[in-house]
């Protein structure tokens, strides 16, 4: 039933450059693509509604995140925070009666052209001197929402986002928000598996592995750092624009506070670093355990009739959770995706374990 | 504004920076030897605390003069236990993953503590009284004048720590770990001890801020003021960690008696941010980091 | 992209059995009514919802055991949202997919984040000590039902209270405000400051950063204002710590008060005999004396099928899960008299809930009416204190200031009618 | 019996790849051995094999043994192997850049408990190595690339080995510097009875000290002989020492492969 990668030997460059380079890899990618356009059809709305779509958009804040951590080696711990400034500013322009679809663009540039700020002023540093510089980021951004009503949205702190529709579509009830997300989904994902076969890719990769080797070779690494800088914002903006107007429906800055960086950080790094598929499978456990298992201690704890005392009954999970971090990482320190990897690799190569060198 | 509350404020803002310095200087212990930045510094003083409650007044009911020291033996254990069974096999492998696997522990120990010992809130009493203690027309709380005394004191003992044969192995191993192994020092029983080391004083930590606020998992918050305090510092410098906790417990003390009134909203964090941010402007590997020798 | 064939033909396997796993249940098959108590256990809300939580589950093992109420007994689901929206927002899908008629979050930003989806699904949001003051407003929000005195009734029965043990002026007095910086702990501030103006008395307020582990630099700020009366606001370690700090700068106790939130455990952790005097709201009767109570004890937890500890019964904060519960099961008796074969839905429930009159819950609460307009019940509360061992009332229920609370409610349910649909 | 034995070792990296594929060799008690090769033949790997820092590079030994003074030193840590004589210079030096040169040979001192005896063994290294004394102060980082040469092999020595590996000590270094480290290499094989086993891609450095060298190729051992027969081979000369005498006849096409065949 498993595929080899015998009989494939390429001839042109422009083959092995393919990004999926397997003809079964490139079946698969359609195959899910089409379930993906389905699924609303397919499956219950809860699962479309509260698992698909967080999914969806997480992964496209994650893969925003992964051009700047993975792609050019710069950590973020305030993305939360550009996501928020896309959300605020988009919200604010569709209450003003902007278009959605100029109001996505609008909060992400905003975010952009207020990220690459704090971008520049942290290119000094690096590392986790560099996290740190972020995290004050975080920390002004949601300093400021919370200090003007104006941005918030009074004493109430909550800001309902308005009917609106997207290229003539009104977004509202389950499939068109679920749409829009997806298509904003597939562009940035095809945007990103593209990004590492053009000149910027390869230039943001010269800076991940030594700056000052790349700025000797002609690449500017204050250039390309701060070009990834705004383009990991404006996806971020983008995506808060999206976050705000097809899941929360109302925002509050409480969705974009210091969690939601840390929790974008992780899905990244758990996923593997620099990986388009990493991210997926990095939000799916991000996200998806902490509510999986509690179902699953509720129902193992009802079926069999355990009778855990409240409070490590609500905990437990908790731990699990954090025990399946760590054990993950444990099994491969390099992430899910290498994982996955590695799994394939034993696949490609079965039986002759050593034959490739 | 009067002299007076200036001076209680910076009093007050000295002592408790203190009190977050000792947080601080128990990731830069870790940070020190195995150059990773322990995100379950915060969780490790609340398992400290916890332990300590448990052995005192919920549990064993021993005096609390001899319960603190029993903790801080077990949570050395805990610490490097830690080490033995989680960090040791990822030595070797990127940082960022190693510091992904210690926010994994912060959230277990932070459903393992409440979840076995309950989550409602405890007392802790250290025996420090609350009633207000007047220096002329000074107030100074008692609580946070031990707090930071201990503090000060347990900080500048892992300064001494550092500057004896051990430390030097300590440093060693951060600076190069396989260059370690191969002159025969025994990198994971120094990284265990610095691990058990940090986690004793977490549990210092964890009883001083505990006294306060009661023991819950909230004393896991801890982690970001200190890693705040610790990347100001340098992350390798105690020295820095002292200081950059003096700065911040000060800049923040004041900004919430000056700033605050005019803006209409708590500054602190801000302020404090702010402060970090341009520190790192001047200086980018922190006030006593050491710097990255890059040679092509 | 998956592994092999294999594993995809699996996954989809898997993935068309999941989508036909039972989340629904049908309704109206059997006489049940379901609640969902999506809430907070391991995160910003710990300190309140484990006990929270015992008493509503207590009550309604109490109910059940008597056969239901109408007719019909009751599910309650219960869940952890742990303050998460991606997880809250799954909770509620899923209880709304399950039937639930009624949730429960207990937690300001998910009740605020649940609006929308509330008001479109028709499903009872109880918001409870939490969420949107302005929900009050029924006309605005017909599926948000506090149900209970919001924060801007509860700061008004504060200054009402000062008012009164002043000798009935509050004039040139000052007020201080200590309150977390966050919306939760700004809300009072433009009823506090409607009243300084009203009463003339000075008002001075002084967040603190969330989530309030050092206050130290805020209270030498209160202990120099020389404030008559003190109003701490805040949830979990920032209001023990704030009892601390008062306490160590030598405020008077007796001039010292909180919202509702403010139990036993806190005092417990401050120091018992520390903090006598210490005031704070009551909205139902806290202990062991009422008679509901006291039939918890006999039925439930005396026949072993407690939710929880037994010391933890009759605390403050169980007696506010034991209130809530029995306001939402008389929503369910009401509705049942409405229409008695239903078919339960959200409305169905909504209507029991909205006609739900002088109820005290067997002398529990203060009677409380909840009318299609007005979803707080009167605004009714009293002020108690703290003796060293319990909470004892000072007054009796009362209701304060309620005109300039319901200019604030109305000022911003109109903005949302406006803005949000 | 030799010191060392090393005796059909493979390692393999990630489970998967294989970098040394059944290599025995051996080095006799205060022996001066090299292992020549190119780069990426496996040399690096075989001495991490024996000082057993492959682990942090996810590789293992996965056949073969290698033992030491007779024993089998495969189930011990690197510290455990250092403590029985062997200790492993590194490729590109590694000193401890953050800490002075003092506190380089410090850190190597952890097996001694006596005090004295360590303090009389870093004067005696700063004998050895007049230019670390001169620079006992600075950071080891911002020494000169022969001095931090001079530091790793004065730290390794602070162990008190009984076999010295070193790995391409003349990487990077000036003509003149690679015959200076050379001379100490000797000196130390000689005076203090140090086994060497030397892994180099210059080989006329390498080739004029030891006795005895092993040319590794693509993780195989293709030939081996004492350093004069090395000299004389005809492809070793056309290989490594620049083909100083001989006209290759490249008609004579099995010659040419089997030349190839260490150049790739």
């Amino acid at each position: 039933m498993f595929f080899r990668r015998a009989g494939i030997s390429h001839t042109r460059y422009r083959d092995e450059r393919q990004i999926w380079p397997l003809p079964i890899d490139r079946y698969t990618v359609f195959l899910i693509a089409a379930l993906l356009l389905a699924a609303p059809f397919l499956i219950d709305r809860l699962y479309v509604v509260s698992y698909l779509l967080p999914l969806i958009i997480w992964s496209t804040a994650a893969l925003g995140l992964n051009l700047l951590m993975g792609g050019a080696g710069q950590i973020h711990l305030g993305y939360g925070a550009v996501i928020g400034i896309g959300a605020y500013s988009s919200v604010h322009m569709l209450r003003a009666g902007v278009p959605f679809e100029l109001a996505m663009i609008g909060g992400g540039l905003a975010a952009a052209a207020i990220g690459s700020i704090f971008g520049a002023v942290a290119m000094r540093v690096k590392g986790l001197y560099l996290a740190m510089a972020t995290l004050a980021m975080q920390y002004i951004v949601d300093f400021v929402i919370i200090q003007f009503p104006a941005i918030s949205g009074g004493t109430q702190a909550s800001l309902p986002v308005p009917p609106t529709s997207f290229l003539g579509f009104p977004v509202e009830g389950d499939r068109v928000p679920y749409y829009v997300a997806l298509v904003i989904c597939g562009i940035v994902t095809l945007f990103m598996l593209n990004v590492r076969r053009t000149a910027f890719g390869r230039a943001l990769a010269a800076v991940r592995e030594k700056d000052y080797a790349a700025a000797i070779i002609g690449v500017d690494p204050f250039r390309f750092k701060l070009l990834a800088f705004w383009v990991s914002s404006f996806i971020g903006g983008l995506t808060g624009a999206v976050l705000s107007v097809c899941y929360y429906r109302t925002i509050a800055p409480e969705q974009f506070h210091l969690d939601l960086s840390i929790q974008l950080v992780a899905m990244v790094i758990v996923g593997g670093l620099g990986s388009v598929l990493g991210v997926f499978f990095g939000v799916a456990l991000i996200l998806f355990a902490p509510i999986l298992l509690n179902q699953a201690v509720a129902l193992l704890a009802d079926q069999f009739g355990m009778n855990l005392p409240m409070d490590l009954r609500a905990h437990l999970p908790l731990m699990l959770y954090g025990g399946l971090i760590m054990g993950f990482l444990l099994i491969e320190p390099l992430g899910l995706a290498k994982i996955r990897n590695n799994i394939r690799n034993y696949f490609l190569v079965w039986p002759f374990r050593h034959s490739r060198q | 504004m009067d002299v007076i509350l200036l001076l209680e404020l910076a009093v007050n803002g000295i002592f408790v920076g203190l009190m977050y310095a000792l947080v601080a200087a128990g990731m830069v212990l870790i940070y020190k030897t195995s150059g990773i930045a322990n995100l379950a510094q915060g969780a490790l003083a609340m398992t400290g605390a916890y332990v300590v409650v448990m052995l005192a007044s919920a549990g064993l009911g021993l005096p609390i003069w001899a319960a603190v020291p029993l903790a801080m033996v077990v949570m050395f254990a805990v610490g490097a236990g830690i080490e033995r069974l989680a960090l040791r096999r990822m030595i070797g492998q990127p940082v960022i993953m190693v510091i992904m696997l210690t926010l994994g522990l912060e959230i277990f120990l932070r459903g393992l503590l409440p979840g076995v010992f309950g989550a409602s809130v405890k007392r802790l009493d250290i025996g420090i009284p609350n009633a207000p203690l007047f220096l002329g027309e000074l107030l100074v709380s008692r609580a946070i004048l031990i707090g930071g005394g201990v503090s000060l004191a347990l900080i500048l003992l892992s300064i001494l720590l550092f500057n004896s044969r051990f430390g030097i192995i300590m440093r060693a191993v951060s600076d190069n770990q396989t260059a370690s192994w191969s002159v025969g020092i025994r990198v994971e029983r120094a990284i265990a001890v610095a691990w058990g080391l940090s986690a004793a004083m977490a549990t210092t930590s964890g009883v001083l801020w505990g006294a306060t606020q009661g023991v819950d998992w909230s004393l896991s918050l801890l982690l970001i003021k200190a890693l705040a305090i610790a990347i100001l510092g340098g992350l390798d410098s105690i020295v820095g960690v002292l200081i950059a906790g003096v700065v911040v417990g000060l800049a923040e003390s004041m900004a919430t008696g000056i700033l605050d009134p005019i803006v209409g909203g708590g500054t602190r964090d801000v302020v404090a941010s702010v402060i970090i941010v341009v520190t790192l402007l001047v200086r980018p590997h922190g006030l006593f980091g050491r710097e990255h020798i890059e040679r092509v | 992209m998956a592994l092999t064939r294999r594993t995809m033909l699996t996954g989809a396997a898997v993935a068309a059995l999941a989508s036909h796993l039972p989340v629904r249940v049908a309704f109206g098959q059997d006489r049940t009514v379901r609640f969902a108590f999506m809430q907070d256990f391991t995160r910003i809300y710990t300190f309140v919802t484990s006990e929270y939580s015992q008493g509503q589950r207590d009550y309604i093992t109490l109910v059940n055991g008597r056969g239901g109420v109408g007719g019909y007994t009751i599910v309650a689901d219960i869940s952890d949202h742990a303050n998460d929206q991606p997880r809250a927002i799954e909770a509620y899908e899923r209880a709304k997919a399950q039937g639930a008629v009624l949730i429960d979050p207990l937690s300001t930003p998910v009740a605020r984040a649940l609006v929308p989806r509330a008001l479109e699904d028709q499903i009872n949001m109880i918001t409870a000590f939490s969420g949107r003051s302005d929900a009050a407003d029924g006309t605005a929000f017909p599926y948000v039902l506090p149900l209970t005195p919001n924060y801007w009734t509860q700061a008004g029965l504060l200054i009402d209270y000062f008012k009164q043990q002043d000798g009935g002026s509050l004039q040139d007095k000052t007020i201080c405000f200590v309150h977390i910086d966050t919306p939760f702990g700004k809300e009072p501030l433009p009823i506090l400051e409607k009243l300084a103006a009203k009463e003339g008395f000075k008002f001075l307020a002084f967040p603190y950063t969330p989530p309030g582990n050092d206050q130290s630099a805020i209270w030498p700020q209160v202990r120099r204002a020389r404030p008559d009366w003190t109003v701490f606001w805040g949830a979990a370690v920032g209001q023990t710590v704030a009892l601390t700090e008062a306490v160590r700068n030598g405020l008077d106790m007796s001039r010292v008060s909180s919202s509702v939130w403010l139990s036993e455990s806190d005092m417990e952790v401050v120091g018992k005999d520390q903090t006598v005097g210490v005031m704070k709201v009551e909205p139902c009767v806290s202990g062991h004396e009422p008679k509901i109570i006291q039939d918890i004890l006999t039925e439930v937890v005396a026949a072993g099928k407690g939710a929880g500890p037994q010391d933890k019964v009759g605390t403050s904060y169980y007696n506010y899960g034991v209130m809530l519960a029995a306001l939402m099961v008389e929503g369910v008796r009401r509705a049942a008299e409405i229409a008695p074969d239903g078919p339960v839905t959200g409305p169905w429930l909504n209507a029991g809930l909205r006609s739900i009159t002088a109820f005290d819950a067997e002398g529990m609460i203060p009677p409380t009416t909840i009318t299609p307009e007005d979803h707080q019940g009167g605004g009714y509360g009293r002020i108690a204190r703290w003796d060293g061992e319990k909470f004892v009332p000072q007054t009796d229920w009362f209701s304060a200031n309620q005109d300039i609370v319901w200019q604030e409610i109305r000022k911003y349910s109109e903005e949302f009618k406006k803005n949000g649909k | 019996m030799a010191l060392l034995d090393v005796n059909s070792v493979e390692v393999v990296y990630d489970q998967v790849s294989l970098a040394v594929k059944g290599v025995s060799f051996e080095v006799p008690e205060a022996g001066l051995v090299a292992l020549l090769g190119a780069n990426g033949a496996g040399k690096s790997t075989i001495l991490k094999a024996i000082s057993g820092l492959l682990a942090p590079e996810r590789g293992a030994v996965s056949r073969g043994t290698i033992s030491f003074e007779g024993e089998d030193i495969l189930p011990l840590d690197p510290p455990s192997r250092v403590r029985r004589g062997i200790v492993h210079v590194l490729e590109g030096r590694k000193v401890f850049e953050h800490l002075t040169p003092a506190e380089n040979l410090l850190a190597a001192a952890t097996m001694h408990s006596d005090r004295t005896m360590v303090a009389r063994m870093m004067d005696h290294m700063f004998t050895l190595f007049p230019r670390l004394a001169e620079r006992a102060k600075a950071k080891a980082g911002y020494l000169s690339g022969g001095e931090q040469q001079m530091l790793a092999i004065a730290r390794a020595l602070m162990t008190r080995p009984k076999l010295l590996m070193m790995d391409e000590p003349s990487l990077g270094l000036a003509p003149l510097l690679v015959d200076e480290i050379f001379d100490i290499i000797v000196r130390i094989n000689r005076e203090e009875q140090v086994a060497v086993l030397l892994v180099e891609q210059n080989a006329v450095a390498a080739l004029d000290v030891v006795s005895h060298a092993y040319l590794i190729e693509q993780g195989r051992i293709v030939m081996s002989g004492s350093a004069a027969e090395l000299r004389e081979n005809p492809d070793i000369k056309e290989a490594y020492l620049g083909g100083a005498g001989t006209r290759v006849d490249y008609h004579a096409v099995k010659h040419y492969r089997r030349r190839k065949r260490w150049l790739a």
